[in-house]
């Protein structure tokens, strides 16, 4: 394997003065970007900033309304994802584009499966993707369909189809979003691996820490312009300062409130194959924090406990008065909320726009004698998006049209004004910039100096760490230990992470 | 009539599709069948062919399944309808052919008005009330349907013979009330000058009259096509001209009768022709009761 | 917030844009006008409106379930069974024609909620429940009619009629319908939680939609809108016919998908649905005032009826 | 990652799980025989087979259509247009019948990419350039034959007949398009990419699948289907008849949809459908063998549809 250094690295692509535009917005005013072979390039920039739209023009999603790209020095013009792949550009999009009803395997080769005598080889196809899945570390039968794997395992399902490509640029969008460490170390190894076999890789990434780790140079967005490309040493406070405009002294703000009464009490919740005797409680002014490894099954706990899905055992409390199961609307009315892992299944309505989608948990608040009041919500959903600095043309910009990080926003958002007294943020910072985390971290604070309290459930061990004031950690569908903030290390929960438990699974 | 042979007809099984039940007229040919049925003492089974000649040739093959010991076919098309009776044929059931006739394969009898005829004596009526001269407009049944062609033939004969009344206007209203409202209120724009109107039958010439309004028999003649019971009394009230009336009652229960009598083995006519009629105020009350 | 906002078109191009349907609209008016002299008279645009106005009705009732991501295919039998039960109530069973009224509207709502209960708890597609429906509300016709037409009430056949010489009733409701179709759409919780539905059904449940329940009265509601539709179909003729609207669901779906709502749900506006119909109803009307031939009329009417959406979306492709 | 695979069930299992149709259909015989004594001879079960042949080869035509997200309201229509093509280039145009065979299938297979092309590049809805195709092909089949059927020639009707004494040609005809389309549907690259489109358009268009050629495949596939069942009709008929197949689109879809597709894309199998088509068939032969009166038949059949579907999505959830 050749070494880092020694590898003599030239340009492989190169954008010049890229410009897009869409309907009432500028996303790409002017964007250079140089690629060499064997390098890890990072993107970064703010939500909204344009990263997403630079990939997409380089995969052929997207014409450019301007600018032009070269390939080995050659001008080439991407019209579509064909011309994208006989180029050897493979990329991993932000947003999933997996078929949830084919198989792990057929959308590993989806577009390009392997072929005998005009028919698919469907034996061959499945020999591959076992490999593929195995490339990545993922444990799953090939033909098992694809919507029943959980949001990481599609994201390294992802990552397994752009590898198939053998392409000489890879582009990932945000892949680690939705990983935990251990997943992520298991990308980092594939990405290295590549970069010296000399793949150019175009990586992007909300968390700062990463880029060091993995990075060679990094190209700052802002406001869809390129405005500065800096080596991935750059200290982190200056990467911020080019990226936001802005110095943030602290990435994770906690302010621990008084503790109060219980206000959820989770007693022996249980449903079979999917998590056992599971109980906690979280108190007024509490953040709660739940960690574990994908498929630990926090996920199931809150959506069970939320009424959004049934439940075998257990019952779920709320200031002492137990909650009909199953029944959203209950618990809702009892002061629960819940902010989903995935935004675009669960938390939005993307043909709705953004004003219609924060107001849509406040609605029935807004209603009288059946008429809903419009522009009352219109107001508050103003509030909310200043609030969170969401990036639109409008509170009338349809919400598919958002970046992936302000969608989040959104989705955070429609809970902010339902004034939930205990609300379950599950994945709640996915994609989001360091600003506006830092945004919705001071929200939290807010939440619990008023009595009210936060499960968070995430993924993101440096925020569960940083913003919790208790622990709890699943593995295999049960709880398997509590720490309190003092105690937790990331060593910590990992090994608390990694227990052998028996399955409940 | 007569009882067709007397004793022993508790058992027999006679079946019989009807090409559709979405009209009145086909209500009443049903009608007429269960009654005679009823009093013959046989049982008939009634199925719809919803104007579909293939769902027809199932209905047909299905009573061969039940062994039926003849069937009355009402065709949806006449052309259509031999593979059916040739089905029928072959394992020995007879076949009568009721309202329409089957072309391209042999019944043992056909009981059927005659909707050329009818068309021509459609025309010989409104030209008789239009003094023999005027525009005239004609609304057409479903295109394609046999009923529709036929009488839409005869028509045209019947009309060439008066070198004074002008064919101005034919649009579809599908045998349909409503379309025959819509499209009679469009001509009317469009052909202001029409004295007379042909509905190739009683449904659109009723929503014609509805469209016509106050000038619906004074004005504007309007002649359709069946003797439904909403046509008659619009006959008699005046504002329908005159109706071709068929006897879809008397149709059902020759039809009845042959098929009971061909079922013993007997042998019938080939042909019954069961007249039309013209019907106008002053023989409507003829037609009231029956 | 980026400063990079282009100049907003104005709103009645916002508008426009919206409403594609409308520049078809248009357009077919305008040719119309020069091929025929008949079309354009306050008459025959006022027939227009009244032959626009079943297929409309049944079209926002259709809007509703269309917005949340179904389809309703009983309008027409919907409508003709309520109709039928107005005028048996009132004749055979001696009723009241307000109370028979009421009755009938009763039946076009409780149709809805069946396939309601049948999409909501039963877990059936839409298209599977409302299929059932179609024929069963159909067949209920026929039986309850034995088949024939049955006279309708004087009283509400006036319906049928006009207010004064001219305006003709059944524009009249047309109209109020759309105006109540409009605002249930913008104005009322039921309406919004619709889009939300339409729009992502699980996002609708997990922000406390009760989502069974606002199905319920969506398709109530489809089938009340069917029941005025009856009505007014069978004032106009005078007579309830069980045959009566036999297929109008695929005109009433037509007429909501050109006026530029999606079956996948999400999106619709009731003005959008009135402008389909009309525009059904004008090409059919132009159709019979240039004396098109019968078998070409079924041509003409698919080739416009392609045109008028094409002319939309590749007017929606340019502005992009 | 750990290896969270639920226990697989057996295949028999999996496979009955999948296809729930069949229990509705099983269950169906099962009560139709005890019923009716004429029910379960070998004569009327053939006499099913032929009936169901034409529903069941549109609807293997509409399966591939509804896999991709579509649907396709023009197929009635096209088999129409298709069997006059085909009789009146044998008769008035006198070509020998496998040429006019092949014209016919090329007619299906040209209307089918007319309503692809009005899709994939005029952005159309389906249900509107499908609808417009319905419209247009009817109109066609009507002004080709002046409204009047055409004889078809007589070694094409033969395909109406049998096989020696009983085995029906039209039911072979339906198993071998039906196996065609399980090969399509399951081997094939446009088979596999149907699904991806209807499952996820975007994610099929960036994995660099031409989502409008294969689009184009698909609806021509539709159509040439539409022209086979359009000359299995005729040949039953002896006779191409311009009205014939009308509202058959609703049972293709039906079939399909009772088959255990899904009308929003990426789900369906050819014996899904197949299965489908056949509890229509059932039903329709059952009710006609039990004497059920006319009236009465459309309200059975439409709670038999719903109790079919009831039962599968009742059963499914049991299991889930
Ligand atoms: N199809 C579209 N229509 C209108 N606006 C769009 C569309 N796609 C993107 N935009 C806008 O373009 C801008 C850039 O979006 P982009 O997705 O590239 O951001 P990003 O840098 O990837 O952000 P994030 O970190 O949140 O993913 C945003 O303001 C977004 O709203
Ligand atoms: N036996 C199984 N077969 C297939 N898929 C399974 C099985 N068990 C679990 N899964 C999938 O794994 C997922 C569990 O991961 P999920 O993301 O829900 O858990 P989590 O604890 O919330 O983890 P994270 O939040 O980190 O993703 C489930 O949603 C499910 O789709
Ligand atoms: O003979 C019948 C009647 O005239 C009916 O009104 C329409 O269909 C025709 O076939
Ligand atoms: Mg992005
Ligand atoms: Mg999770």
């Amino acid at each position: 394997m050749r070494g880092k250094g020694s590898c003599v690295s030239q340009e492989i692509l190169r954008a010049e003065g890229l410009r897009k535009t869409f309907p009432g917005v500028v996303a790409l005013d002017g964007v250079d970007l140089s690629l060499r072979t064997g390098e890890v390039h990072v993107l970064l920039g703010e939500n909204g900033a344009g990263k997403s739209t630079l990939i997409k023009i380089l995969s052929g999603a997207y014409h450019p309304d301007g600018g032009r790209v070269l390939m080995d020095s050659r001008q080439v013009h991407i019209r579509s994802a064909g011309d994208a792949q006989r180029l050897g550009i493979a990329t991993i999009y932000q947003e999933f584009n997996l078929v949830p009803q084919l198989t792990v395997a057929e959308n590993l080769a989806l577009g390009r499966p392997p072929r005998r005598f005009g028919f698919v080889d469907v034996r061959r196809m499945e020999q591959q993707a076992g490999r593929l899945l195995e490339r990545v570390g993922v444990d799953v039968d090939p033909r098992t369909p694809t919507a029943r794997l959980g949001i990481a395992r599609m994201q390294m399902v992802e990552i397994a189809k752009a590898l198939a490509l053998d392409a000489r640029v890879l582009i990932m969008d945000e892949p680690t979003a939705v990983l935990t460490t251990s997943e992520v170390a298991r990308l980092f190894a594939i990405v290295r691996q590549l970069r010296d076999e000399g793949v150019a890789v175009v990586f992007i990434t909300h968390h700062l820490e990463e880029i060091a780790e993995i990075g060679g140079r990094v190209t700052v967005l802002r406001d869809g312009r390129s405005v500065a490309e800096v080596p991935a040493n750059t200290r982190r406070d200056e990467l911020v300062g080019l990226m936001v405009g802005r110095p943030i002294d602290q990435q994770y703000p906690r302010r621990p409130a008084e503790r109060g009464e219980p206000l959820l009490e989770v007693r022996g919740l249980t449903r079979r194959g999917v998590f056992d005797d599971v109980s906690f409680e979280v108190r007024a002014g509490e953040v709660v924090g739940m960690a574990g490894l994908v498929g630990a099954g926090r996920t199931e706990v809150a959506r069970a406990l939320f009424g959004a899905d049934r439940y075998d055992a257990g019952q779920v409390f709320v200031r002492g008065r137990p909650l009909p199961p199953g029944d959203v609307h209950a618990a809702m009315e009892a002061g629960l909320g819940l902010v989903p892992e995935d935004r675009k299944a669960q938390g939005l309505v993307l043909g709705a726009d953004v004003a219609e989608n924060l107001g849509l948990v406040t609605m029935r608040d807004a209603t009288r004698a059946g008429f809903v009041d419009r522009p009352g919500l219109r107001r508050t959903a103003a509030k909310v998006a200043e609030q969170l600095g969401i990036r639109m043309t409008g509170l009338s910009q349809e919400v598919r049209t958002l970046s992936g990080g302000n969608q989040q926003k959104v989705v955070i958002g429609k809970w902010l004004a339902a004034n939930a007294n205990v609300l379950i943020l599950d994945e709640p910072t996915r994609g989001v910039d360091v600003g506006a985390k830092v945004e919705i971290y001071q929200l939290v604070n807010a939440l619990t100096a008023a009595g009210d309290a936060v499960l968070m459930i995430s993924s993101d061990l440096p925020e569960v760490l940083g913003m919790s004031d208790r622990i709890l950690v699943m593995a295999r569908g049960r709880l398997v230990g509590e720490l309190p903030a003092a105690e937790a290390t990331q060593d910590a929960v990992m090994a608390l992470a990694t227990t052998e438990t028996s399955h409940v699974r | 009539g007569g009882e067709g042979g007397g004793a022993g007809g508790g058992e027999l099984e006679l079946g019989m599709s009807v090409s559709t039940l979405n009209n009145p007229y086909f209500v009443q040919l049903r009608d007429g069948a269960q009654a005679e049925a009823k009093n013959l003492g046989v049982t008939l089974t009634v199925t719809d062919a919803q104007n579909d000649a293939s769902q027809q040739v199932n209905q047909v093959q299905n009573f061969t399944s039940q062994n039926m010991k003849a069937i009355i076919i009402n065709p949806v098309d006449s052309d259509a309808a031999a593979p059916a009776v040739k089905a029928a044929e072959r394992v020995n059931i007879p076949v009568v052919a009721a309202d329409r006739g089957v072309t391209g394969a042999e019944v043992a009898q056909t009981v059927a008005s005659d909707n050329v005829a009818g068309g021509k004596m459609a025309a010989q009526a409104l030209a008789e009330q239009l003094g023999e001269k005027g525009q005239v407009a004609v609304l057409q049944g479903t295109p394609g349907t046999s009923a529709s062609r036929d009488r839409g033939q005869g028509f045209a004969q019947g009309v060439a013979a008066y070198p004074n009344i002008k064919v101005a206007a034919k649009q579809p209203a599908d045998f349909d009330r409503t379309k025959g409202l819509d499209v009679m209120t469009n001509l009317i724009q469009s052909h202001p000058g029409v004295t007379g109107v042909f509905a190739e039958n009683d449904e659109m010439a009723l929503g014609a009259i509805k469209a016509l309004g106050a000038r619906a028999g004074r004005q504007v003649k309007v002649v359709g096509f069946d003797g439904t019971p909403d046509a008659l009394k619009a006959v008699r009230s005046g504002t329908m001209a005159a109706t071709v009336a068929q006897q879809p009652k008397l149709l059902g229960k020759q039809a009845v009768e042959a098929a009971v009598r061909v079922a013993k083995g007997e042998t019938v006519q080939k042909s019954v022709a069961v007249p039309v009629k013209v019907v106008t105020k002053e023989n409507v009350a003829d037609f009231e009761t029956s | 917030m980026s400063a990079d906002v282009l100049p907003r078109r104005s709103p009645a191009a916002a508008w426009l844009a919206e409403n594609g349907a409308v520049v078809a609209l248009v357009v077919l008016v305008v040719a119309l006008s020069l091929l025929s002299g008949d079309f354009l008279s306050l008459t025959n645009l006022l027939n227009v409106g009244v032959q626009a106005a079943v297929t409309a009705i049944l079209a926002f009732g259709s809007t509703f379930v269309i917005v949340t991501g179904g389809i309703d295919l009983s309008v027409g039998s919907v409508a003709a069974l309520s109709a039928i039960s107005l005028a048996w109530t009132a004749t055979s069973a001696g009723l009241p024609w307000p109370l028979a009224t009421l009755v009938s509207l009763a039946v076009g709502i409780a149709c809805g909620l069946v396939s309601a209960a049948l999409i909501a708890y039963g877990k059936l597609p839409p298209f599977i429940a409302t299929l059932a429906m179609l024929g069963i509300a159909r067949g209920l016709a026929l039986v309850v009619s034995e088949g024939s037409p049955i006279a309708m009430p004087d009283a509400v056949s006036e319906l049928g009629g006009t207010i004064g010489a001219y305006l003709p009733i059944p524009l009249i409701v047309m109209v109020v319908m759309g105006v109540i179709a409009a605002v249930i759409l913008n104005r009322t919780y039921p309406g919004r939680a619709m889009y939300a539905i339409g729009g992502n059904q699980e996002a609708a449940r997990l922000s406390g939609i009760k989502v069974d329940r606002q199905l319920l009265i969506t398709y109530a509601l489809s089938g009340g809108f069917a029941a005025v539709a009856g009505i007014v179909l069978a004032s106009r003729l005078a007579s309830a016919q069980p045959q009566a609207a036999a297929g109008y669901e695929l005109d009433a779906i037509a007429a909501v998908v050109i006026g530029g709502a999606s079956l996948s749900g999400g999106k619709g506006r009731a003005l959008g649905t009135l402008v389909g119909a009309l525009i059904l109803a004008v090409l059919r009307n132009g159709l019979n005032l240039l004396s098109v031939s019968a078998f070409w009329q079924q041509v003409v009417i698919g080739v416009v009826i392609a045109l008028a959406v094409l002319v939309d979306t590749l007017r929606r492709r340019g502005t992009n």
